[in-house]
């Protein structure tokens, strides 16, 4: 007989980070000051809700896990490296994210069309981009670029010398873990692989390759990486990247030169990023409500102009048809002290995380319907016992719990007095 | 002509011999849903009747190999038993059967054990002889085999009975018509059994083996062969053609069927009645 | 007095109605400029300055959201999954952007449709948005539903004409270490 | 199993096909033995067994559990359960059963069911093929007598009609739009009572432009007017005129809907009282630097001064436990709360039966039966799943034993319960 029993938590086999805090508000242990005078920003672009400052992206992911980066499964901890290419070229231990000639050359059409669409003519914008198409020789003689540069040369000049790398060198040395592109334990080890801290945003080693993870005379690297990226307006590492080139590539016309005596080998060639792209932290509308009505921990702006609790509760009411059940039993968990994401793999609204996704499987599969006082529901959503069971199966397939979150609306509640998240003081909730 | 009673809505098949035609020159599955006489105490393998959906009957009457049969509901429970001259027959009949088959059974059983004992006599008769050596008692003379024995009895209560699961009786039944909508058979002209139906026919008209999908979440799995040998290929889920589904509904189901390596297949029904197939399948991006 | 002066809001704005935004007019100043590339591609704006977002933006789409969301899948595609050749088309008549990529370097081109999570799809939609971008007349119909929740998870589900044989189950010989550990965990329950 | 009734033992139709199916009884009807098929068609009836009950019955047997007819005078209600009236209740068990009924929709089912009780097998026992037992399973139980009492709890009262609720709902998007409404003409009164506009635009003058005004010559702008680092001189603006785009601005769909948005949402710089008291743009800018400054502190004023305000403020220093308290503030509800009003309902499900493990099958007595290990509510695999509304009203019929639905598909039955979470509260510092 299906019984339903409480079964503890999972925990994951590899936790890589220590836990933070449960929320991004000070706990009265915090020493720093100053930090917590500010609150975050975050932007409402086409109806979704984005954080792009990268202190407040650290601040909102590891104190209570909100959010998720746009380019990244979910820790918002994207580089533009290929991993592929890191893997293959990590012997040479460069400290500059590497990326195919495809994307390179992607980058400068984005850059291109950039520039067109402000309405520069094709020979500016030629001009403009000749300084990305050509590769910078970093190994620091012949200055012929400018003092940003000088920087980047000399931070790696101890650990690579010389920039332009043979395959032939690499084959030397071919890393036993290949590519990790047809390695699926690696796919699915980096679900859970969770490094410490926030030091991750423009890693350019292997994520999974053990050095990277223990070994601490890299944690310097990082740090250095880091550092530019953190305090934003400041130029990244990403504004240069090493680009593995055919020989006989060539973007425009030049350069072709600088390879003829390298034939049918892949070389290394480092140049200026025309397009950089840098990870956001977009918040589910649950999340970014709850972060502004529970905590006060967040300011949204909408075209420029911060919103106030009851527009945002009318802006996401009317965004997400049922934003306001699946809020009520967001917030509901939230004060158990559950970690709520979204359910949308699994196909219901939430899942729930003990501590949060790095440390524990999700537990259950939250399905939120909101009832009248009669008990009765309106749900978009109805189940038959045939989809029940589908849903059912899937979540045990996982070993989660599917649960049913009842949002009980007082008969007397007016659709008026909904119009504010005020109403959640009248409301119950049963959880079966 | 295979028999399909209606009870409560549901089909049923009580004849072994249609039970085992249907699937075999059909490829009507069923569900078996009575105890199976010989291990009646359990849920794994069952017996008689075999229960149709709505739609295998349905399938089976249009083709013209069943006939739709129900027991009229007026069918009197009062005591009036002794008045029928027919019915009397019919009870003389009944009785003189069971005598003759205890006279039967009293001969057999007669017979059997005077086997046994004559392959255990000397088994007895070592185990009586150690009896007594362990009391310390003298040797008793061996005592007579059982042939000897007149305490044999056959007690009436002890005979084997015949339990039939088929109606022995004709004639009481009433012909059902599955074309129209009735009390005993109301799917007819339901547009969720219009849609399951059409959709169960075009999947049985391309050669496949159907049941009931719903432990799937779906409304039929669909077989490349017997149950009994293959496994399913694909859960079918019957879909109004311009309902809208939620993408929740279409992520689990869609996930099920990653899990246990089905295909999903999305099923409409048009105006004129082809059906359109959609499979859906977990594209493995994560 | 009309509107707000702050400055960038408008600008943007009008850049994304395609009007001529360049406070830095002639040329010369921007040969100046150039050799500190990054005054373009400020951690700010990246995203709402991305050509492709523009482009997708000035579609006849009438959701933003469902264009976002397009644009979204877009992203991960090129950037997360590293597809090739990702390009877009607006469909009017389905009011939504798909994209199509191919997932290796000479594989077939396939078709991805984006779709926030909420919105529903009827079987009959699907199959018309199918025909309607079916390309490869030799192949199957076949698309890939992107769907986008309000996090920016995204889930892809393929959907394809007809009938798709499942993968044989119980397999000894599939190494796919992910199914097995599922195995494994089935049998410790 | 079984029941004695004038001194005849009797079985329930379902216990009597049950035990047929299993071979263990023989049936006769008019002096003859009925087959299975005859005794399904017979025993079983919509309204007192249906067909999917009695399948659930037997899987249930099958499987070796004890299964009893629920009724609802075998629960204690929970007033009884506070007053501890447990043991006292035992007793009193055979008055429940004279109680009068009350609700008349049961009493043709009650008939029905005695007429059925009269007519089960007078002659049972004859053991065929392989079961080598006598007879016990008709013969030996105790005899009680099992009769259906109304499940109807003794708890009537009034619920309030829905159809008052029903009435107050309105569509959301119909109430949004009074909200917005109000919350404009709101902005527009204080606007009008509380501060007027510097500008006096009387005296502002702004050149035409358009293409039907001959006057090309600008005069110099009011220097006030004007950004402290922009010079302006008069100009001549013939050129500037031809230059022009005199097409009207086409908006696409999505341009028209984002205006829409933004003109619900982004409130108008105008609205802001102080920004109407800027005479200069000197004075602009730095309310706009003030602002910038506010934002950045703790307390910005669009969640701080407001009606509705954060629930924490962020700079408290306290610990996560009073954070949690501090949000807290849904309150949770009980399976149990509000179930008493809604018994009374025809829409309502019923319990159908008990079940006892079958590990206690030896120490099991039927007048005594005690607490079930769960009590099933059969349903088809087709319907819609219950609502809260049942499962409370299921809850509150059962007592404190779970309830399970067994739900049969084409003779194939699966369980699936709703049983009350209490989720933990998992604090971490």
């Amino acid at each position: 007989m299906a019984e339903a029993v409480f079964r503890p938590p999972r925990r994951k086999r590899k936790v890589y980070e220590s836990y933070d805090s449960p929320f991004p508000i000070s706990a009265p242990q915090d020493g720093v000051y100053g930090r917590e005078d500010k609150i975050c920003q975050a932007e409402i672009i086409n109806k979704n809700v984005i954080v792009k400052n990268p202190e407040d992206i650290a601040q909102l992911y590891s104190k209570g896990f909100f959010g998720k980066g746009i380019l990244s499964r979910s820790r918002p901890e994207y580089g533009i490296s290929e991993p592929a290419l890191v893997v293959k070229w990590q012997d040479a231990r460069l400290n500059m994210p590497v990326i195919s000639s495809k994307k390179f050359q992607r980058y400068v059409e984005w850059a291109k069309s950039r520039m067109k669409e402000q309405g520069l003519n094709d020979c500016t914008v030629n001009k403009f981009l000749l300084n990305y198409i050509e590769p910078l020789n970093l190994e620091g003689k012949d200055e012929q670029t400018n003092e940003s540069e000088n920087e980047e040369t000399q931070a790696m000049e101890p650990a690579e010398p010389k920039l332009v790398v043979t395959s032939d060198e690499r084959n030397q040395a071919a890393h036993p873990e290949g590519d990790p592109h047809c390695d699926p334990l690696g796919k699915c080890g980096s679900n859970e692989r969770d490094r410490t801290g926030f030091q991750a945003i423009t890693r350019t080693h292997s994520p999974k390759s053990p050095s990277s993870l223990h070994d601490d005379s890299k944690q310097d690297d990082c740090v250095k990486q880091e550092s530019p990226v953190l305090s934003s307006g400041e130029y990244s590492h990403q504004e240069f990247v090493l680009v593995q080139e055919e020989s006989d590539w060539s973007p425009e016309e030049e350069n072709a030169h600088e390879a003829s005596h390298l034939s049918e080998k892949e070389k290394l060639v480092c140049r200026r990023n025309p397009f950089r792209i840098f990870e956001y932290l977009q918040l589910s509308l649950e999340e970014a409500f709850f972060l502004v009505y529970a905590l006060g921990c967040l300011n949204i702006y909408y075209s420029e102009v911060p919103l106030s609790i009851l527009k945002l509760w009318e802006f996401f009411s009317e965004v997400q048809p049922n934003f306001r059940t699946t809020y009520m039993a967001y917030h509901y968990f939230r004060c158990k002290g559950w970690v709520p994401k979204v359910g949308l793999k699994y196909g219901t609204d939430l899942l729930l995380y003990r501590k949060g996704p790095p440390f524990y499987h999700a537990s259950y599969s939250v399905i939120a319907e909101l009832v009248n006082g009669d008990f009765e529901g309106s749900s978009q959503r109805s189940f038959s016992w045939r989809s029940l069971s589908s849903l059912n199966r899937t979540t045990a397939n996982v070993s989660k719990e599917l649960m049913f979150c009842y949002l009980i609306k007082p008969s007397d509640m007016t659709e008026e007095e909904m119009s504010s998240p005020e109403c959640l003081k009248r409301i119950k909730v049963q959880v079966c | 002509m295979i028999q399909i009673h209606i009870l409560e809505g549901k089909a049923f098949v009580w004849n072994s011999g249609d039970a085992q035609r249907i699937r075999e020159e059909h490829r009507i599955v069923g569900t078996l849903v009575g105890a199976l006489p010989r291990k009646p105490r359990q849920n794994m393998r069952l017996g008689l009747p075999l229960q149709l959906l709505p739609e295998e009957a349905r399938l089976l009457a249009e083709k013209g190999v069943a006939t739709f049969l129900k027991t009229p509901t007026s069918q009197p429970l009062a005591d009036d038993a002794g008045q029928d001259p027919s019915l009397l027959e019919a009870v003389a009949a009944y009785q003189k059967e069971q005598e003759e088959s205890y006279r039967e059974q009293v001969r057999l059983a007669g017979e059997q054990r005077q086997a046994l004992m004559g392959t255990l006599a000397e088994h007895i008769a070592q185990g009586r002889a150690k009896k007594r050596q362990q009391k310390g008692e003298e040797a008793e003379p061996p005592s007579k085999p059982a042939d000897s024995e007149p305490s044999f009895v056959f007690p009436r209560e002890a005979m084997m009975v015949q339990l039939p699961t088929e109606r022995t009786q004709r004639g009481q039944e009433e012909k059902v018509d599955w074309r129209l909508p009735s009390k005993e058979w109301p799917y007819s002209g339901q547009p969720e059994h219009e849609m399951r139906y059409h959709v169960f026919q075009n999947l049985w008209e391309r050669g496949y083996y159907i049941t009931s999908g719903s432990k799937f979440g779906g409304d039929f799995l669909v077989y490349p062969g017997d149950p009994m040998r293959f496994h399913a290929h694909y859960i079918a889920l019957c879909v109004p053609q311009d309902a809208p589904l939620s993408l929740c509904d279409i992520i689990s189901v869609g996930r099920l069927g990653t899990n246990v390596k089905k295909t999903v297949l999305l099923c409409s029904v048009d105006q004129d009645g082809t059906v359109a197939y959609t499979s859906l399948q977990w594209s493995g991006m994560q | 007095m009309e509107e707000a002066p702050g400055g960038s809001s408008e600008a943007r704005a009008a850049e994304s109605r395609g009007f001529f935004v360049e406070d830095s007019g002639p040329s010369d100043r921007e040969q100046q400029d150039a050799p500190k590339p990054g005054r373009l591609e400020l951690r700010e704006d990246w995203l709402a300055a991305h050509p492709t977002l523009t482009r997708m933006m000035s579609l006849d789409v009438a959701d933003s959201g469902r264009v976002y969301a397009a644009f979204l899948v877009y992203l991960d595609l090129l950037e997360a999954r590293n597809w090739h050749e990702v390009s877009y088309v607006g469909l009017a008549e389905f009011q939504l952007v798909c994209l199509h990529g191919r997932e290796r370097e000479g594989d077939d081109l396939q078709v991805v449709v984006p779709t926030p999570a909420h919105v529903p799809f009827s079987h009959e939609r699907m199959r018309q948005i199918m025909k309607r971008t079916h390309t490869v007349s030799d192949s199957p119909m076949s698309i890939t539903l992107a769907i986008v929740e309000s996090d920016s998870t995204i889930v892809y589900y393929k959907l394809t004409d007809g009938f798709v044989m499942p993968d044989p189950p119980d397999d000894t010989e599939d190494v796919d270490n992910k199914q097995c550990r599922k195995k494994r965990k089935r049998l410790l329950r | 199993m079984g029941y004695t009734e004038h001194g005849k033992q009797c079985l329930l139709p379902e216990e009597a096909l049950y035990l047929l199916e299993c071979g263990s009884i023989q049936l006769f009807y008019k002096d003859l033995p009925l087959s299975v098929q005859e005794a399904y068609e017979t025993l079983l009836s919509q309204v007192s067994m249906s067909l999917l009950k009695y399948q659930v019955f037997s899987h249930l047997k099958r499987l070796g559990y004890i299964v009893l007819r629920f009724h609802s005078s075998a629960i204690t209600t929970p007033y009884e359960r506070q007053l501890n009236l447990g043991s006292h209740y035992q007793n009193a068990k055979q008055h429940h059963h004279k109680r009068k009924r009350s609700s008349s929709p049961r009493k043709p089912k009650i008939s029905e069911e005695t007429q059925e009780c009269k007519q089960p097998p007078q002659k049972a026992g004859r053991h065929h093929e392989g079961s080598s037992h006598p007879v016990s399973d008709g013969g030996s139980v105790s005899g009680e007598k099992v009769k259906e009492s109304d499940p109807e709890a003794a708890v009537v009262e009034t619920i309030p009609s829905s159809s008052d609720a029903v009435q107050r709902y309105r569509s959301p998007s119909v109430c949004i739009r009074d909200h917005r409404e109000r919350s404009t003409m709101a902005s527009w009164e204080s606007q009008g009572n509380t501060c007027q506009s510097r500008w006096d635009f009387t005296t502002i003058i702004f050149p035409n432009m358009g293409a039907d005004c001959p006057q090309t010559l600008l005069s110099q702008p009011d220097k006030r007017f004007l950004p402290k680092n922009v010079t302006a001189w008069v100009v001549d603006a013939t050129r500037w005129r031809k230059k022009l785009n005199r097409k009207c601005e086409k908006l696409s769909h999505k341009e028209r809907e984002q205006l829409e948005w933004e003109r619900r949402y982004k409130s108008s710089i105008n609205e802001d009282k102080e920004v109407r008291q800027c005479s200069t743009w000197q004075e602009y800018k730095a309310l706009l630097e003030k602002k910038r400054q506010q934002r950045k502190k703790k307390y910005p004023a669009n969640l701080w001064q407001q009606a509705v305000t954060p629930r924490v403020k962020p700079d408290q220093g306290l610990t996560t436990a009073d954070i949690l308290q501090q949000i807290n503030v849904l309150q949770p509800s009980h399976i149990l709360d509000g179930a008493s009003q809604i018994q009374d309902d025809s829409r309502g499900m019923k319990i159908d039966f008990d079940v006892y493990p079958a590990d206690t099958a030896s120490s099991f007595k039927k007048n005594k039966p005690g607490k079930p290990f769960v009590r099933i509510c059969v349903r088809s695999f087709d319907e819609q799943i219950p609502t809260l509304r049942a499962v409370k009203q299921l809850a509150y019929q059962s007592g404190d034993v779970p309830v399970v639905f067994a739900l049969v598909d084409s003779g194939d039955i699966a369980f699936y319960s709703f049983k009350e979470f209490k989720l933990p509260v998992d604090v971490y510092p």
